[in-house]
């Protein structure tokens, strides 16, 4: 168990490390996915069976692939001499440190969260029962997402477009 | 119970069946559609009969009376029942209906055949005789306003039969209209006698609404309840008044003479409009109840309070000389029998009101035999003249028309009440000898002289005009447009065999009838359940009491009057030419120009509830387009009123200080503004600082 | 080490390590992959507390929020990538800091 | 769920029906009056079904469907129908064929006219089958729009501004209605009809509608009166009720006939179909504490049509106005049964013969109203678009086929016994005669005036010298006369024997005058 | 007898695994399952090579392999000894580690599907209980390796090849989805045994109770697996790998062993996916006809694998390949509407699955007949009319 959890952390962050510090934007994405597989690893990990296989098949499936398309779309995969950081880039890995130093102190501080004595081991629901609570106690809920993502696609197609061209008269055959 | 009880719905299924085969029939089967029409009432006749005769062994005895209810619908968990009963009074009127149905049936197919629509013609007919034999047997208040309605509606289409003459649409749409007001009244009777009653039933039981126990719990042991029994018949009187002509709703009567002439004698004279007659006559123990068994004993008022006879008494004698002062001065010779019909349907009203049931049912009969004997002549008359109507145009006209000359004769004695030996004389007799012994007043009598003396007066002088004197032709015929294609002669003759029978059938009953009610042999009031005193045989000494005979002398001198100052005027000094005045014109121009119009009740009419209608409709029609569409209209501008003050409020007085306030803040913002560089990513890092800061000082700032 | 705090640790680095990316990078694509592995850090959290911390009467809560975040996310990706696909398009560029219009 | 969803199907097929004629297309449009009539034919052969199957001795509602829809908002997928609403679904699914085939003309965009008649089909079955607020207002509405875009696009030449008058009038009628339900919902958290009635039997509706506004408490009668008078005014504009009927006229008259033959003969149902069935189980105490002013514009009502109708010089309008009259008895009715309170067996008579009324009435009106605006189309068609009342004249004697049928028609219009109308106004009469005699005895009057107006209308156009121009109009053909036969025939049957109709409704009104008397 | 025939494999597995010590036996278990799915599926992509070849040559009027073995049964043989032996090109300029990883990422995510295959009564791999999602899932990983063979080439083609696979796949994914949605919603769950056991029972004296057979299921299947050839992008979905017009698509610059794999990985994703239809569909392993039922499971769930190979052979010998225009508006507006109408249909079927009037059967048939016929009518009507060409502006 501790070694499965091991392998998947440390691939985890260390592809998100490379995810986000490579200068090939495509390497980048291929890094994210890694990390997306790492992450529904370590939910298969906790047991949220469903849940992983709903990340891998929507980070991986959807947005990768997306990201991917962008980059291609924008030309921004070839690796130029320009400067790749917003600078000064320092200033911003330092807030990012601060922020995760905060946290990980509130973390290990914490007295509040139990301890491995006083775990309970939620029973997991299975996926009738998930889909039962979705469809009664979430349904409201799922009824926006729902209308979230239709408004999702049809900005994101709206915004695709290609754009009219300035009028001007057909040509004449 | 009687099969003929049981049996007694095919006497107006019989006509209603003809009447629906007839209304699918093509026009063209005219000999088809006369024989299916007088067959079909010929069995109803024949049925009626049976019934009658049924009804014989019981006379005197006590009243014969069998019905039969059955439930027609049920709304909710109630049943709405209707039925049909047998008694004296249907019987008779079943009898009288369908006996003068048929002749004049018959007396269509003469004269009516040149129509080009005779197979319709046979089918309202049908429809009518149906109804109005229906509303005969009808235990039901509502049964019978149906058949009332129906007939009505007959009577509309016959009046418009001839649809394409602008004065024979009026006058059918006026007959509906006016009669449906008496219907309306009558509605609301009904209404109020159902929600009082519980019943619409007239006999069912002892539960009936004209039996005790239903009486007695509408009337209840108070005025009150008496005064709602007296509304529940006035109410009911008022259909009677619209149906029969009577005094403010008489106006449709005159002008329903549009239709054909066979209508006229059926419809009009005979049988519908005496309807009214029938259904108080049905209705009297309402209209009549008796005061002692309702009040149960409890002492009140020793005299019992005035009921509806009240009313109808008084209804019928004005009405009588009412019209028959306008049918003095008129010329048309349907009219002339129209405005006769409507004063001796104020006798019979009269004649029920002093009393009762026999009296008026007795001249009802009689009434129905020699007016529809006359109206048969009077369209005789009109056929062989070639549709001339006008008295004035006729004359001499008794050699070419022996028959029609002789059986008018009759009927018009019978009408003017020549005495002893037709039973007009018999049947008014009995009416005034009742309106003499009248408590309430003696007015009603002397009115009733007074419209005998008017009724001998005018027939006498139609009688003239027609059949005495010269030829007055119009050089001109009036114009054939009725539709009535005579063959071209012109000279008048005598109507076919098929016109001149039935009025020689109604010749002899006009004279036989009137010795069923003598006062020597009183066997109609006996039998119609009156109590008489007498045995039921004949007596002559009756006859020879003293009252009796000085109210004979008193009639016969009237009627020779009438007969006489007729005579003097008209039939000494034979009138030569179509355009004299009127003799009576001459003498009193004034009363006469009153008399010839109609005392200008069309006119005052016209002037005040058809011009307030006129004006109520268009005051809704205007209401719709200005106040309520205005309305609408004014809400619309209010709305758009109110956006233009608000619009201005906000524009002149919020946005004035705001701008004020908008120029400082402006001049702040920009300094603000300065720190937003749009650069993403500096505002990330303030959100990453902000969001760190804040965790530190929670952790640490003491925030548990 | 409790579980627990071993799960909340990893996702607090993941957490940097997204706003590390975000805050550093210059490209508008790699800044939106880091605010992805935010958000999946937060769905790290929320899990893990449902697998370990959890009151046991929801037994669905956590999982049911992490999916309706995944959602959002897609929408967020599909909808953030399509902007920048279409500013590529008029200022052919995807360097964050050049965007700068909105300053005051 | 046990057994076919008959009311889902009765609601489902001419929706399809409507989709797929639409989806004709122009090249195809040949089709479509086929189409459209095979349909309204399927949802009429259903409903003669339905019909068969209806228990007639249950007052109970019958082949009810539920199932719970959006929980949280209390909205159920709720249908059943009774008596009254079965009686309401004969007529419309009667009307729609009728109306289609007595508009087989339409020449332009005919897969459009024929599928929103569909469509309109579906919006009233599902009003009439609805026992949830919800979808009941959705179908409510949902009637409406292809109502407006029928009179807009094959109207008059004033339809454009008679369809937004329609459209406006109704919309602010139900803004009312559905700001009064929400009101309720609030209050109660329910938006089913029959548990709203429970409640409101039970007294906990009038107990839940107290108010805190600014720190006083308004009387819970007083909001109860404020939500009731939103619902009446949303069903009152549509029945209509005499403030708010201008739109009527006007609109009745630039609809194309058979349009207007399904709003006279169906959509105005749906208002008194509501007072049936929202209004008289729900806010019976407000209907009796504002019993006067309601009887005393429904009595305007019937005097002020009638007499506008003789005022009118155009057929439809005129015949517009006689529609605005005869629903004005349905109200009669419906106020009078209202009032009567105490359980006397008398009165209960009352109340069954005035309930029974109505509901006869509801049924006779829709047939009799849309066979007149039939036979005005008819009219109009065959004078090229005349319809004045002096137009015409002597038309008997050139077609003496449609005017014996026409005026078949008008006599039962005018309540003439032996035919239909007669027997629900005499019911509605008996029964509102006793609760409120003074509204019955003026109401009375309204008889009279129609009598006039009718026969005015038979004596300018049927009777009288045949205008010339009218010589060579044809009679009634053949098709024509196929359909209107069924009409004819019920007006017969109901005229002559009204159990046959009454005998569905008698249990229904049995028991909703009880529970109305358990109040 | 025929029982323990059926479950051979099962018995046989469980005699091995107990030979072993307790601790070594859930891996041994694993070990095992993958490898017999791993030598099974192998042997028939060797044996589908051989077949879709002769199948083609039979529909294109040639003979195909006829030299190595008799019928040529042992070209596949002599093709892998080929690819094995031929030399591994790498561009200079490719990314080599993308390169190298692509057909690796191609093939272990197939093979990671079957584990959620059953093929047989009691013979799957692991019964997940999320199994269909988990597939997906898998499945969708097949979009990466393919766009990193496209990129790593560094080659025009490729990169076209692997974008136009790529619209392809994600377009179809979604009809895929939801044509397999109302098998879930009916069987309720997403296990795949669970979805074979929902199918278990016969009607109609014999007729086996499948998916396949209401209108909904046939509407379902004739969809899922349109969606399936274009999600193995077989003819005539063919364009990721249209050879006329950009050569190989993302496989343009592989060979030899590299080649090999991905040629390995597409078939074996056929074989997933049908496997995968055949389960949500066509009853699984079991037997259409209750008289049938004395066959062992596992053939039958290979009777209808080889059925479906066939079935994708023929299609591929006759149907011309598609534009990309086509291609997408057929996904858009016809299978992603179409699918959702069986979803509906298929709830409706559900739903009425209550019904116990006479002529029940037959209304619920009408009904959700209707519920299919009509939209399809109406999507036909409206965009599959006469094509319209449109020109490069």
């Amino acid at each position: 168990m501790d070694a499965a959890f091991l392998i998947a952390a440390g691939l985890t962050l260390a592809a998100a490390v490379a995810a986000m510090s490579l200068r090939n934007l495509i390497h980048c994405a291929l890094c994210l996915v890694v990390t997306f597989f790492g992450v529904a690893a370590l939910f298969l990990l906790l047991g949220a069976e469903f849940v992983s296989f709903a990340q891998v098949m929507v980070y991986v499936g959807a947005i990768a692939i997306l990201i991917v398309f962008a980059t291609l779309l924008t030309r921004s995969a070839g690796v130029t001499g320009e400067p790749l950081a917003f600078q000064p880039w320092l200033v911003g890995l330092g807030i990012a440190g601060l922020v995760v130093g905060a946290i990980v102190t509130s973390v290990a501080g914490s007295g509040l969260l139990p301890t491995e004595s006083s775990r309970i081991v939620a029973a997991a629901p299975s996926t009738r029962e998930l889909g039962e609570q979705l469809m009664s106690t979430y349904v409201l809920p799922l009824e926006v997402v729902g209308l979230l993502l239709t408004a999702a696609l049809i900005g994101a197609a709206v915004l695709g477009l290609r754009e009219p061209k300035p009028s001007t008269p057909p040509p004449k055959p | 119970m009687n099969w003929i009880v049981h049996q007694l719905w095919l006497i107006p299924a019989l006509p209603f069946l003809a009447a629906g085969v007839l209304a699918l029939t093509p026009r063209r089967q005219r000999a088809f559609a006369a024989r299916l029409a007088i067959s079909a009432l010929a069995v109803s006749l024949a049925l009626s009969c049976a019934a009658f005769v049924a009804t014989l062994g019981h006379a005197g005895t006590g009243t014969f009376r069998e019905r039969v209810n059955f439930t027609w619908f049920q709304f909710g968990d109630q049943a709405l029942r209707l039925g049909w009963v047998l008694d004296p009074l249907a019987a008779v009127m079943l009898v009288m209906v369908s006996f003068v149905g048929l002749l004049i049936f018959i007396y269509s197919v003469g004269y009516m055949a040149h129509d080009a629509n005779f197979t319709r013609f046979f089918c309202f007919l049908a429809l009518f005789a149906g109804a109005m034999l229906g509303l005969v047997i009808a235990n039901s208040l509502l049964l019978l306003f149906v058949c009332w309605e129906l007939v009505g509606l007959a009577s509309y289409l016959l009046i418009g039969f001839w649809f394409h003459k602008p004065e024979a649409a009026a006058a059918a749409k006026k007959a509906f209209i006016t009669t449906r007001i008496g219907d309306v009244a009558l509605f609301l009777g009904m209404l109020w006698l159902y929600s009082a009653g519980g019943t619409l039933l007239f006999y069912d039981a002892g539960e009936g609404c004209l039996e005790n126990a239903a009486l007695a719990r509408i009337a209840g042991p108070s005025l009150v309840g008496w005064g709602t029994l007296v509304g529940i018949s006035l109410l009911i009187f008022g259909g009677a008044i619209g149906k029969s002509g009577q005094l403010p709703l008489h106006v449709w009567l005159p002008d329903a003479m549009e239709g054909p002439t066979p209508v006229s004698a059926l419809i009009h004279a005979a049988t519908m409009v005496a309807a009214g007659v029938f259904l108080v006559a049905r209705v009297f123990p309402l209209m009549k109840p008796d005061w002692p068994s309702l009040a149960g004993g409890i002492p009140l008022a020793g005299t019992p309070p005035p009921d509806a006879t009240l009313a109808i008494t008084w209804v019928g004698a004005i009405t009588a000389v009412f019209a028959a002062l306008i049918a003095v001065a008129q010329t048309d010779i349907k009219r002339i029998l129209a405005y006769s019909t409507v004063s001796q349907l104020g006798y019979m009203f009269l004649g029920l009101g002093v009393g009762g049931v026999a009296v008026g049912m007795f001249h009802l009969l009689t009434h129905a035999c020699f007016k529809a004997l006359l109206f048969l002549g009077a369209g005789s008359v009109i056929h062989g003249c070639h549709d001339e109507q006008d008295i004035r145009r006729m004359g001499g006209l008794r050699r070419p028309m022996p028959v029609t000359f002789a059986t008018y004769a009759v009927g018009m004695m019978a009408l003017s009440g020549v005495p002893l030996l037709f039973s007009g004389f018999w049947s008014k007799d009995e009416i005034l000898h009742a309106a003499h012994g009248w408590a309430g007043s003696r007015i009603p009598f002397y009115l009733g002289l007074f419209g005998a003396l008017l009724t001998a007066f005018y027939m006498t002088r139609q009688m003239v005009y027609v059949f005495f004197g010269q030829r007055r032709a119009a050089s001109t015929p009036p114009a054939a447009a009725s539709g009535i294609r005579h063959p071209a002669s012109g000279e008048p003759h005598e109507s076919p065999l098929v016109m001149t029978v039935p009025l020689a059938i109604l010749a002899v009953s006009a004279i036989v009838l009137g010795f069923l009610g003598t006062p020597a042999w009183p066997w109609l009031q006996t039998y119609l359940g009156a109590d008489h005193g007498g045995s039921g045989g004949v007596e002559l000494a009756k006859l020879l009491t003293k009252e009796t005979l000085w109210l004979m002398a008193i009639s016969t001198a009237v009627v020779t009057a009438g007969i006489g100052l007729a005579w003097r005027w008209y039939g000494q000094r034979p009138i030569t030419d179509a355009g004299t005045p009127d003799p009576l014109q001459m003498s009193f121009p004034a009363a006469f120009r009153w008399l010839r119009q109609k005392f200008f009740v069309d006119e005052f009419y016209a002037a005040t509830v058809i011009r307030a209608h006129a004006a109520w409709a268009r005051f809704s029609d205007l209401l719709d387009a200005w106040l309520w569409g205005g309305l609408v209209l004014a809400v619309h501008f209010l709305t758009q009123g109110l956006s233009w003050a608000s619009r201005f409020f906000d524009e002149y007085v919020v946005n004035l200080g705001f701008d004020a306030a908008c120029r400082r803040l402006r001049r702040d913002g920009a300094f603000a503004a300065g720190l937003s560089d749009g650069k993403l990513q500096n505002y990330l890092r303030g959100i990453g600082t902000a969001f760190a800061c804040l965790l530190v000082l929670l952790l640490w700032g003491g925030c548990r | 080490m409790s579980p627990l705090e071993r799960y909340l640790i990893v996702a607090a680095l993941l957490f940097g390590i997204g706003l590390a990316g975000a805050l550093t990078r210059r490209n508008a694509i790699l800044v939106l992959a880091g605010i992805e592995l935010m958000l999946t850090a937060a769905n790290l959290n929320f899990i893990a507390f449902w697998r370990y911390g959890g009151h046991p009467a929801d037994s669905g809560t956590g999982i049911v929020f992490v999916l309706f975040s995944i959602a959002v996310a897609a929408a967020e990706t599909a909808v953030g990538l399509a902007l920048i696909v279409t500013i590529y398009r008029h200022r052919h560029s995807t360097k964050l800091d050049e965007f700068d219009e909105l300053k005051g | 769920m046990n057994s076919l969803p008959w009311l889902t199907l009765l609601t489902l097929v001419p929706s399809l029906g409507g989709l797929i004629v639409v989806s004709l297309g122009e090249r195809r449009a040949a089709f479509a009056p086929r189409l459209g009539l095979l349909f309204a034919s399927l949802t009429l052969l259903l409903a003669i079904l339905l019909g068969t199957q209806f228990d007639r001795t249950s007052g109970n509602l019958q082949f009810v469907e539920r199932h719970a829809w959006i929980p949280t908002l209390a909205v159920n997928y709720h249908l059943g129908v009774d008596g009254l609403g079965l009686l309401m679904v004969e007529l419309t699914t009667l009307l729609v064929p009728m109306a289609m085939l007595a508009s087989a003309r339409v020449n332009r965009r005919a897969p459009l006219y024929f599928g929103l008649m569909l469509f309109l089909e579906a919006g009233l079955v599902g009003t009439f089958t609805a026992l949830n607020f919800f979808h009941w207002f959705l179908f409510w509405e949902l009637s409406l729009i292809p109502a407006f875009f029928l009179i807009k696009l094959w109207g008059g030449p004033e339809s454009s501004a008679a369809a937004t008058q329609f459209f406006i009038y109704t919309m602010v009628g139900s803004v009312a209605m559905l700001l009064a339900f929400l009101a309720l919902f609030l209050a109660v958290g329910k938006f089913d009809f029959l548990e709203l009635a429970d409640l409101s039997r039970s007294g906990q509706l009038a107990a839940s509608l107290n108010l805190e506004w600014g720190g006083h408490t308004v009387a819970s009668s007083r909001v109860a009166t404020l939500i009731f008078l939103g619902v009446l005014l949303g069903l009152a504009v549509k029945v209509p009720l005499m403030p708010f009927h201008t739109w009527l006229p006007a609109t009745y008259a630039e609809a194309p006939t058979a349009v207007t033959m399904l709003l006279t003969g169906a959509m105005s149902k749906m208002g008194v179909y509501g007072f049936l069935r929202i209004l008289l189980p729900i806010f019976p105490a407000q209907i009796r504490a504002l019993e006067t002013p309601l009887l005393t514009l429904t009595v305007l009502t019937i005097l002020f049509s009638a007499a506008a109708a003789f005022a009118q010089r155009d057929l439809k309008r005129m015949l517009a106005y006689s529609s605005i009259n005869h629903l004005g008895y349905c109200l009669l009715g419906v106020f009078a049964v209202a009032r009567v309170a105490e359980p006397s067996p008398r009165l209960a008579t009352e109340q069954a013969a005035a309930l029974s009324g109505v509901l006869l009435q509801m049924f006779n009106h829709g047939l009799t109203a849309a066979t007149l605006f039939c036979f005005v189309g008819w009219l109009e068609r065959r004078s090229g678009g005349l319809r004045g009342l002096n137009d015409f004249g002597g038309v008997r004697q050139v077609a003496p086929v449609f005017c014996g049928l026409m005026g078949i028609a008008l006599f039962s219009s005018l309540g003439l016994p032996g035919l239909n109308g007669f027997v629900g106004e005499f019911l509605i009469f008996k029964g509102s005669f006793s609760p409120a005699t003074c509204s019955t005895v003026l109401s009375a009057g309204g008889l009279l005036l129609t009598a006039i107006f009718l026969l005015t209308l038979m004596q300018r156009v049927f009777h009288g010298p045949l205008n010339p121009r009218w010589t060579a109009l044809p009679d009634l053909t053949w098709r024509e006369r196929l359909v209107v036969a069924p009409a004819m025939a019920l007006m017969f049957l109901i005229g002559l024997y009204p159990h046959a109709l009454l005998s569905f409704t008698n249990a229904t009104v049995s028991q909703f005058a009880k529970s109305l008397r358990a109040f | 007898m025929a029982e323990t025939l059926d479950q051979a494999f099962v018995l046989l597995k469980q005699w091995l695994v107990d030979r072993f010590p307790a601790d070594l036996q859930p891996l041994l278990s694993a070990f095992l399952s993958a490898a017999a799915i791993v030598g099974v599926f192998a042997g028939l992509f060797a044996f589908t090579t051989w077949l879709e070849r002769k199948g083609l040559a039979r529909i294109q009027n040639r003979l195909g392999p006829n030299r190595v073995g008799p019928y040529g049964l042992f070209q596949p043989i002599a093709d892998g000894l080929k690819m094995l032996t031929k030399e591994d090109i790498v561009p200079r300029s490719a990314d080599q580690l993308v390169h190298f990883l692509a057909p690796i990422m191609k093939v272990v995510p197939v093979l990671l599907a079957y584990a959620v295959i059953p093929v047989g009564r009691n013979m799957v791999a692991t019964d997940l209980e999320a199994g269909l999602l988990f597939f997906l899932a898998v499945g969708s990983a097949t979009e990466l390796a393919v766009f990193m063979a496209g990129w790593g080439s560094h080659n025009k083609y490729s990169l076209l090849g692997a974008m136009r696979a790529i619209a392809q796949l994600i377009s179809y994914e979604i009809p895929l989805v939801f044509a397999a949605l109302g098998v879930v919603l009916v069987a309720g769950s997403l296990s795949l045994p669970a979805i074979v056991d929902s199918q278990a029972g016969y009607d109609w004296g014999g007729l086996a109770r499948w998916h396949v057979f209401t209108p909904w299921g046939l509407a379902g299947f004739g969809l899922f697996m349109i969606a399936a050839t274009a999600k193995t992008a077989r003819s005539p979905f063919d364009l990721p790998e249209g050879e006329s017009e950009i050569i190989a698509g993302h496989m343009v610059e592989y060979s030899g062993f590299k080649y090999a794999l991905f040629y390995l990985g597409e078939y074996l994703s056929l074989f997933a996916i049908s496997g995968v239809g055949i389960t949500l569909f066509l009853g699984g392993w079991r037997e259409p006809f209750s008289w049938l039922a004395w066959m062992p499971s596992y053939v039958w769930f290979g009777l209808k694998l080889l059925a479906c190979i066939v079935g994708f052979i023929w299609l591929r010998g006759t149907m011309p390949r598609l534009r990309a225009d086509q291609l997408m508006n057929f996904a858009w507006k016809f299978m992603f509407p179409m699918t959702l109408v069986t979803v509906v249909a298929a709830a409706a079927w559900h739903l009425s699955a209550g019904w116990n009037f006479t002529g029940a059967g037959l209304w619920r048939w009408a009904l959700d007949a209707a519920v299919i016929l009509i939209p399809y009518r109406l999507l036909g009507a409206r965009h599959l009319a006469p094509r319209t060409y449109r020109f490069a502006d």
